[in-house]
């Protein structure tokens, strides 16, 4: 049989196609290949589901075997958020034009570069920075590009890091920034923010994120940018861009560079799948010149009036210059780019604000909701979306809620457990956790 | 469509979507932290951000709407759409729910891995990296680790070829290696005197691709690999163009200790206008305590996770792009051993024949006239000399028939290249409509070259004058950037 | 793209689809009922199945790309993504399955009918017609049960008027009944003289739309009704045009004892080419038995299903076109009472904003110079008369544009005609944008109107010869048909 | 707050548009509106979720109260089947170019037409006939109408009905064919096909179904055929497409009108919302005459060698004849015959044969299965994807059945369930249900 998706897999026009080119059989082509490099047997695989039914049912055994967070309560965060995906987002971005398009240029493919140059500009928009990349992998990935871009531009290889940051994302900066770059940890304070005791001229950066691991917002940033200025340094905000439309961008209080996920805008969860990361400056050449990643512009055309798109100072990049450009360049997350620009119209200013407030209340609803029986910590700051609480064990609390449908929290350590409340956590949703937490404890 | 500027499109209270009220009391933001003013993102109403993504959409292009076979290199073939809804299903998990909860999804990466172990005769492979490139960095940074712990963290070389995938060379760097690029000899293959000059006790690892971008399988990549394992380094294998050699020939057969896989390319993900993607990165049985944590586990029983005692440590968020390992493992599973090997064999017949007719062209040829495996990186030297119109211009003027291609990635060492790779996706017809369409520009070329030159013609946007993009003064990354440079 | 018809994309052996393997012995049949040749469909792998018809939807237009307010009387309204998710989720619910495994679906029906009935006045709705047209004819045959339930059956005469949709005419003809037209006034008022007139004991009843397909209410529409009462006939009103009058005036109140509404038209849910849509038929308590079977029924603790004593039985399989069902249903619910009306208004203000600048278009005219609440039906008689274009080929014209409209169903009562009807989704700038491609087209049919009736120049075909589709000889409705007409 | 699907009703707009329009308020366009009709009060309707996300947790609240052929095993078939919908459907049938378009003129929607008239020639192929309708409503209007047709083209008023057609369908046709239309009866004989006793001149036609309402492959239809042909009466044969792969098409053995429901041929269950009805004819026109429906042709443009599309033979229809058309036509269910078109060609002619052979067989495997421990009824006849078993009561052994997570068959009465297999069903969920009735019995 004739594989549906291989057309030329058809004996006959196989046996045409051969003739044309006056080869005897495929094996001619592999003639190159030598005889002990060959593989003598068939690959060692499964029996494949041909029929396309048969492979939905086997898919369907797997998928019969998770429980999803639509099944459970979940209150997972970490980096990974439920926030409510919009119809339209999963519309656009399931468009057989863009879902299976790639690098094609600025005519044949203009639909992508206008919604990619729209997404970088809303996000401008939101971020009040002139550049912002074509997305790259993923928050992690942005973070450790800002540090690196930061020890290029100031020539120096050290950076301070705010300690209320992940296990995960310290795990990749430490790989990502080896050998050449150390990583100085700054204390979490009393109140759970970065608290900066040492800083001197040797410091490329300091980053820190807002909010921080803990969910909460940080509000030293002018204090340490104009510290990280007096000595030279530039100062790195990590920040969810959902939370701008309530919290003050990063600029405003003189980051250099703004990195992070943006997941939240429009991603689904889906296990570890929705990521994607951006960085932004100011429009200050050097600067700009360190971005590894792709930057989409506008540009005219030969007809007055009208917009052309195409890349800027595309010569840092290592498509252009292999390793003479900056760390490197390929394909990572555009996709996500395009769907985090149509989330950002659907939300508009107004949107991005009530839904900031929605989930400022919430957290703060939810706070107390479990202060009742559990202690909050930091519980004095001001948090978004997420916030730790201490426990007799993580684990017996969350292996007892699951019991009860609910994924209570990630479990940061044996006694501390992270929780996220999102705008898709009603008040009753809280009110259950509250109330499940009580029954468990 | 004549679609404007997203932001051309907004007016003063629209919204496109409403959001759930808090229902419990607000907080009061201190100043310090408060946004002073609202982003000035677009206000439209629903209908109308839909409306304005659609008709881009019908400006783009894509391996569903085309004969895709112009981006070379990128194996663009078929993403079975059934494939989509696979990965849909996993839409609401979230990473980091108990393994209890997650049994399934843990199973399709476990026998994801082991399926991507068979291809690549590997040991282990890591599903982790977001991409090709990625999981390139990611090997590099295996490489590093596994000389450190083995005393050897003054090996500080790393070899590659000038037909390898750029990142090679780009992701060594970053890792902080001197990067060697073998030039190809006479006959286009890696020249193994090179090599032989290259390698010594700063050797830290050969990373090279095989078939290389030019579609010339390598005959002496053993010899290669040996001449590296000679002098302690390790030989890195970039499997983006193993399209052509499943289940004909394996990474680890021919002595490589890690290798890489683009999910996107040779196992159909979708390639999402530039990602997400998906890499695979493959290791020998020495390398497995270096690999990125965590990695999937069975005992017999259950699915679980555990990182390797000498991990580097995360390269990304949670465990992989889960909605292409999904799609790749379907794929896989619809396709069989036996299957995968008529995928090879008929991308190679594809590329074979087009070759043959594209050959047919006058002024088009394919540099060191020899046999070729997936893809051909072609050139138009010879038209382009005699009249004057890049290879660029000819793919451009080619979009105009509903077709596109790619030249190459920098530097141009194939002179006014092309690069097609046809895949097992397209069909006889399609590869001759192909052809044709290209024959075509180039007699345009030959007859009326200035035309050429002009072209676009039946595109939404006519030729592009890209001077501004390299010019810090007018370049406009942003639409606040243009307003203010442009508008103001 | 130039697309060409399926068949000439067939290849010998290929497929796009394999099917699960027997598993068991297969049967042999008898050759009597045994297929002796295979049928010629054509054979095609799965990329190439997509990509043409990925292809024929870049050919067509629909609400989500352009502005659709050409399409008057058909109330083109955005129908929010969301809503085809709901319809998705039961997509794999049989409609027999038993009451207490469908409860939530028994439960939409069940609600979007009270919400109907409020709406319209009305007693009972039954949601299962699978149109508006199906709805209209499920009207009549309860009518005609009615009717003979009562020892009426003589009465054999159905009244309409011109501008009512012209399935309450077949409709009515359909099951029986003769039909008298009523025509416009001079004031553009269906004729209450006409009326009176033709009720008599042979009526069995009126089946009128309001606002007519002109837009202009008819402000003695009570007065109609109890004419028709009078005589003992019963009134039954087609709302196909309620999308203006929401929450601002009520068929029952009116005195009607039947009506219907297009879910697909007010209630949002998309018009799908041409369906599936849904139409729901509301009656009073005196018509609730011969509602057509089953209602769903609710005892205030679970849902259940039963059949009307005098039901006239099934119009339609099972329960209704459920997804529509479900998507209207979430439509009321995004709206709620206060939305409702919002529509309405809209709608009215966008219709009277359109009237008036399509009205300062040289040639243009709204004959009667009613007001109108939400569309109108206009005239370019006076352009025609001047440069002998058509409104059709205006029509066609605009289509280079990005827009269309239709003329309006025939007879041409109102010469050279066009209907517009911009519904709520529309923004002003929507507005303004279709008025000027108009006022476009009107100033090309004056100066060079060969040029316009030789449209379109920017559509996949060009102008079309009609005249083999009423030959036949000719005319090819299959492409079997036309291989053997026009091909052997 | 504006809401998010009505643009317009943003206040400085509305006031705009008002003042160019000169007008004070939107209530002066209802003044046609007598006050005695005007509500004088809001809408008695629930509180509203216009939040998207407080809509879509409202409606998965409802839908988490059914049970779908998903979660159960499910044999119920009488009219709506479970047939296997390739993913190629569904993403064409959602594409918004396709889902929101109507009725627009052969150009700009040139797709449609071409969609449709590839849906109608493909449908031609498989029947052998020559003209086919664009669908109609559901296979009950289309076997209505088929009736209506053949009475108007012999100018007769009665009509032979199988009864072996179900009783839903029947009632529809009761109440179509009314009130000038009679309908008589003829009886299921033994073996479960139609028996014929009595025909004469006064008959337009014979209407029978094969596979008929117990899936027996009726074996008599040149029979019938030459009976009808004979009285000058016209063979009307209701056929599921589906079958056609390997059943022989009603045109082969003389049937003057072939018509069904196109459910089998990629639409989902969906509770009943998957209907389309086809009417196929041969190419003789006082027959094509009498159709109702609307008939797309292939026609030139004025671009040599460039198809167009059209109507054809459009004065039949009530869009231009009102009362005077045949019937009326409208709003149906295009959409359908898209997707049955992209099925069929999915499929093709080995994929159609293919799919027929493996329901086939897995009926004749279920027969055998369950004639273990109940009576298959007609036992000795072809089956195709249906059967009748006698149980000692139809709702003791489903209520039984569904208690283990099985939906077992619809009951035709106290004592008859009809079961349905199709190539969804493997022989596994075969095996399971024998078991389970066994079990329960």
């Amino acid at each position: 049989m004739t594989h549906p998706y291989i057309p030329n897999a058809e004996p006959g026009v196989r046996a045409e196609m051969l003739a044309a080119i006056g080869a005897s059989s495929v094996e001619e082509f592999y003639a190159d290949i030598p005889a002990d490099l060959r593989l003598a047997r068939p690959l060692d695989l499964p029996e494949p589901f041909t029929a396309e039914h048969d492979l939905v049912r086997h898919m369907k055994g797997l998928f019969d075997r998770v429980t999803d967070t639509e099944e459970a309560l979940s209150f997972l965060g970490l980096g990974c958020y439920p926030h409510y995906v919009p119809a339209v987002c999963d519309e656009v971005n399931s468009r057989s034009e863009f879902l299976t398009a790639y690098a094609g240029e600025p005519y044949e493919d203009h639909g992508r570069f206008q919604a990619l140059f729209e997404y970088v500009s809303m996000m401008g928009e939101l971020l009040e920075m002139d550049v912002v990349n074509v997305p790259t992998y993923d928050g992690f990935q942005a973070a450790g590009t800002a540090l690196r871009m930061a020890c290029r531009y100031t020539s120096r290889s050290k950076v301070l890091v705010s300690g209320a940051v992940s296990a995960d994302k310290l795990s990749k900066l430490r790989d990502f920034l080896s050998p050449d770059v150390e990583i100085a940890l700054a204390p979490v304070g009393e109140g759970g923010e970065i608290s900066v005791a040492e800083f001197d001229d040797s410091f490329a950066a300091i980053y820190l994120e807002t909010p921080n691991v803990y969910g909460v917002v940080e509000m030293r940033g002018r204090e340490l940018a104009d510290l990280a200025h007096a000595h030279g340094a530039l100062l790195v905000v990590g920040a969810d861009p959902i939370s701008l439309g309530v919290l003050a961008p990063p600029s405003s209080y003189g980051a250099d560079i703004a990195c992070g996920d943006i997941q939240s805008l429009g991603m689904h969860q889906s296990y570890g799948g929705g990521h994607a990361g951006y960085i932004a400056t100011q429009d200050h050449e050097p600067l700009v010149a360190e971005f590894p990643s792709r930057l989409f512009g506008i540009a005219p055309t030969k007809v007055p009036g009208e917009y052309g798109f195409g890349d800027v100072f595309y010569d840092r990049t290592s498509f252009a210059l292999r390793e003479e450009g900056k760390e490197w360049v390929g394909t990572a997350a555009a996709l996500w780019g395009i769907t985090a620009g149509v989330y950002l119209a659907l939300m508009g200013p107004q949107g991005m604000r009530d839904l900031g407030e929605t989930i400022l209340a919430r957290t703060r609803y939810a706070m107390d909701a479990l202060a009742g029986s559990v202690t909050v910590l930091h519980r004095d700051a001001i948090h978004f979306r997420e916030f730790a609480i201490e426990v007799p064990s993580s684990a017996a609390l969350l292996d007892g809620l699951r019991a009860r449908g609910i994924y209570g929290g990630v479990p940061l350590d044996d006694r501390t457990v992270l929780v996220c409340v999102t705008e898709r956590h009603s008040i009753t949703d809280i009110d259950r956790l509250a109330a499940a937490v009580q029954e468990v404890l | 469509w004549d679609e404007p500027i997203i932001f051309e499109l907004s007016a003063p209270g629209r919204r496109g979507l409403a959001v759930p009220e808090p229902g419990a009391p607000l907080v009061e933001l201190p100043e310090t932290v408060r946004r002073a003013e609202p982003p000035k993102l677009p206000e439209m109403s629903q209908l109308h951000v839909l409306r304005h993504y659609l008709r881009l959409s019908q400006e783009n292009l894509g391996v569903d709407l085309n004969i895709d076979v112009g981006q070379g290199t990128c194996t663009m073939k078929y993403s079975p759409k059934v494939n989509d809804r696979f990965a849909a299903a996993i839409a609401e998990l979230h990473p980091l729910q108990h393994e209890e909860t997650v049994q399934g999804v843990l199973e399709i990466y476990w026998r994801l891995e082991r399926m991507l172990a068979e291809i690549s005769g590997m040991s282990r492979v890591s599903l982790q990296p977001g991409s090709g490139s990625a999981a390139i960095y990611a090997n590099i940074a295996m490489i590093r680790a596994y000389h450190a712990a083995n005393g050897e963290g003054h090996r500080d070389q790393v070899i590659t070829t000038m037909f390898s995938h750029p990142s090679n060379a780009a992701c060594a760097k970053t890792a902080g290696y001197e990067v060697i690029t073998l030039m190809p000899d006479a006959d286009g293959y890696p020249d193994i005197e090179a090599l032989r000059a290259a390698v010594g006790p700063r050797t830290a690892a050969l990373m090279i691709t095989n078939p290389e971008d030019t579609g010339i399988f390598n005959p002496r990549i053993r010899e290669f690999v040996e001449l590296v394992h000679s002098v302690g380094g390790l030989a890195c294998y970039d499997q983006a163009n193993a399209n052509g050699i499943l289940g004909i020939t394996r990474a680890r057969d021919a002595g490589f200790d890690l290798c890489h896989f683009n999910l996107h390319k040779t196992f159909s993900t979708p390639h999402a206008c530039g990602g997400p993607a998906a890499g695979a990165c493959g290791v020998s049985a020495e390398l497995e305590p270096f690999l990125p944590g965590p990695v999937v586990t069975f005992d017999g029983a259950a699915y679980g996770m555990e990182t390797p005692p000498h991990s580097i440590g995360k390269v990304r968020p949670f465990l992989g792009v889960t909605p292409n390992i999904v799609r790749a493992y379907a794929w896989i599973m619809a396709m069989g051993a036996e299957g995968l090997r008529q995928v090879a064999e008929t991308a190679v017949l594809n590329n074979n024949y087009l070759m043959h007719k594209i050959l047919q062209i006058p002024g088009a040829s394919a540099p060191w006239d020899k046999r070729r495996v997936e893809q051909v990186r072609y050139s138009w030297q010879e038209l382009s000399e005699e009249t004057g119109v890049h290879s660029e211009e000819i793919g451009v003027r080619a979009a105009d028939f509903g077709v596109h291609y790619w030249t190459s990635h920098h530097p141009y060492l194939v002179p006014e290249p092309f690069t097609l790779e046809p895949t097992e996706s397209y069909s006889k017809e399609d590869l001759d409509e192909y052809a044709a369409i290209l024959a075509h520009v180039a007699s345009e070329a030959r007859t009326d070259p200035e035309f050429v030159k002009g072209a676009p013609y039946n595109q939404s946007v006519h030729k592009i004058d890209t001077t501004s993009l390299d010019d810090p003064k007018a370049w406009a990354p942003t639409w606040r950037a243009y307003v203010r440079k442009h508008l103001s």
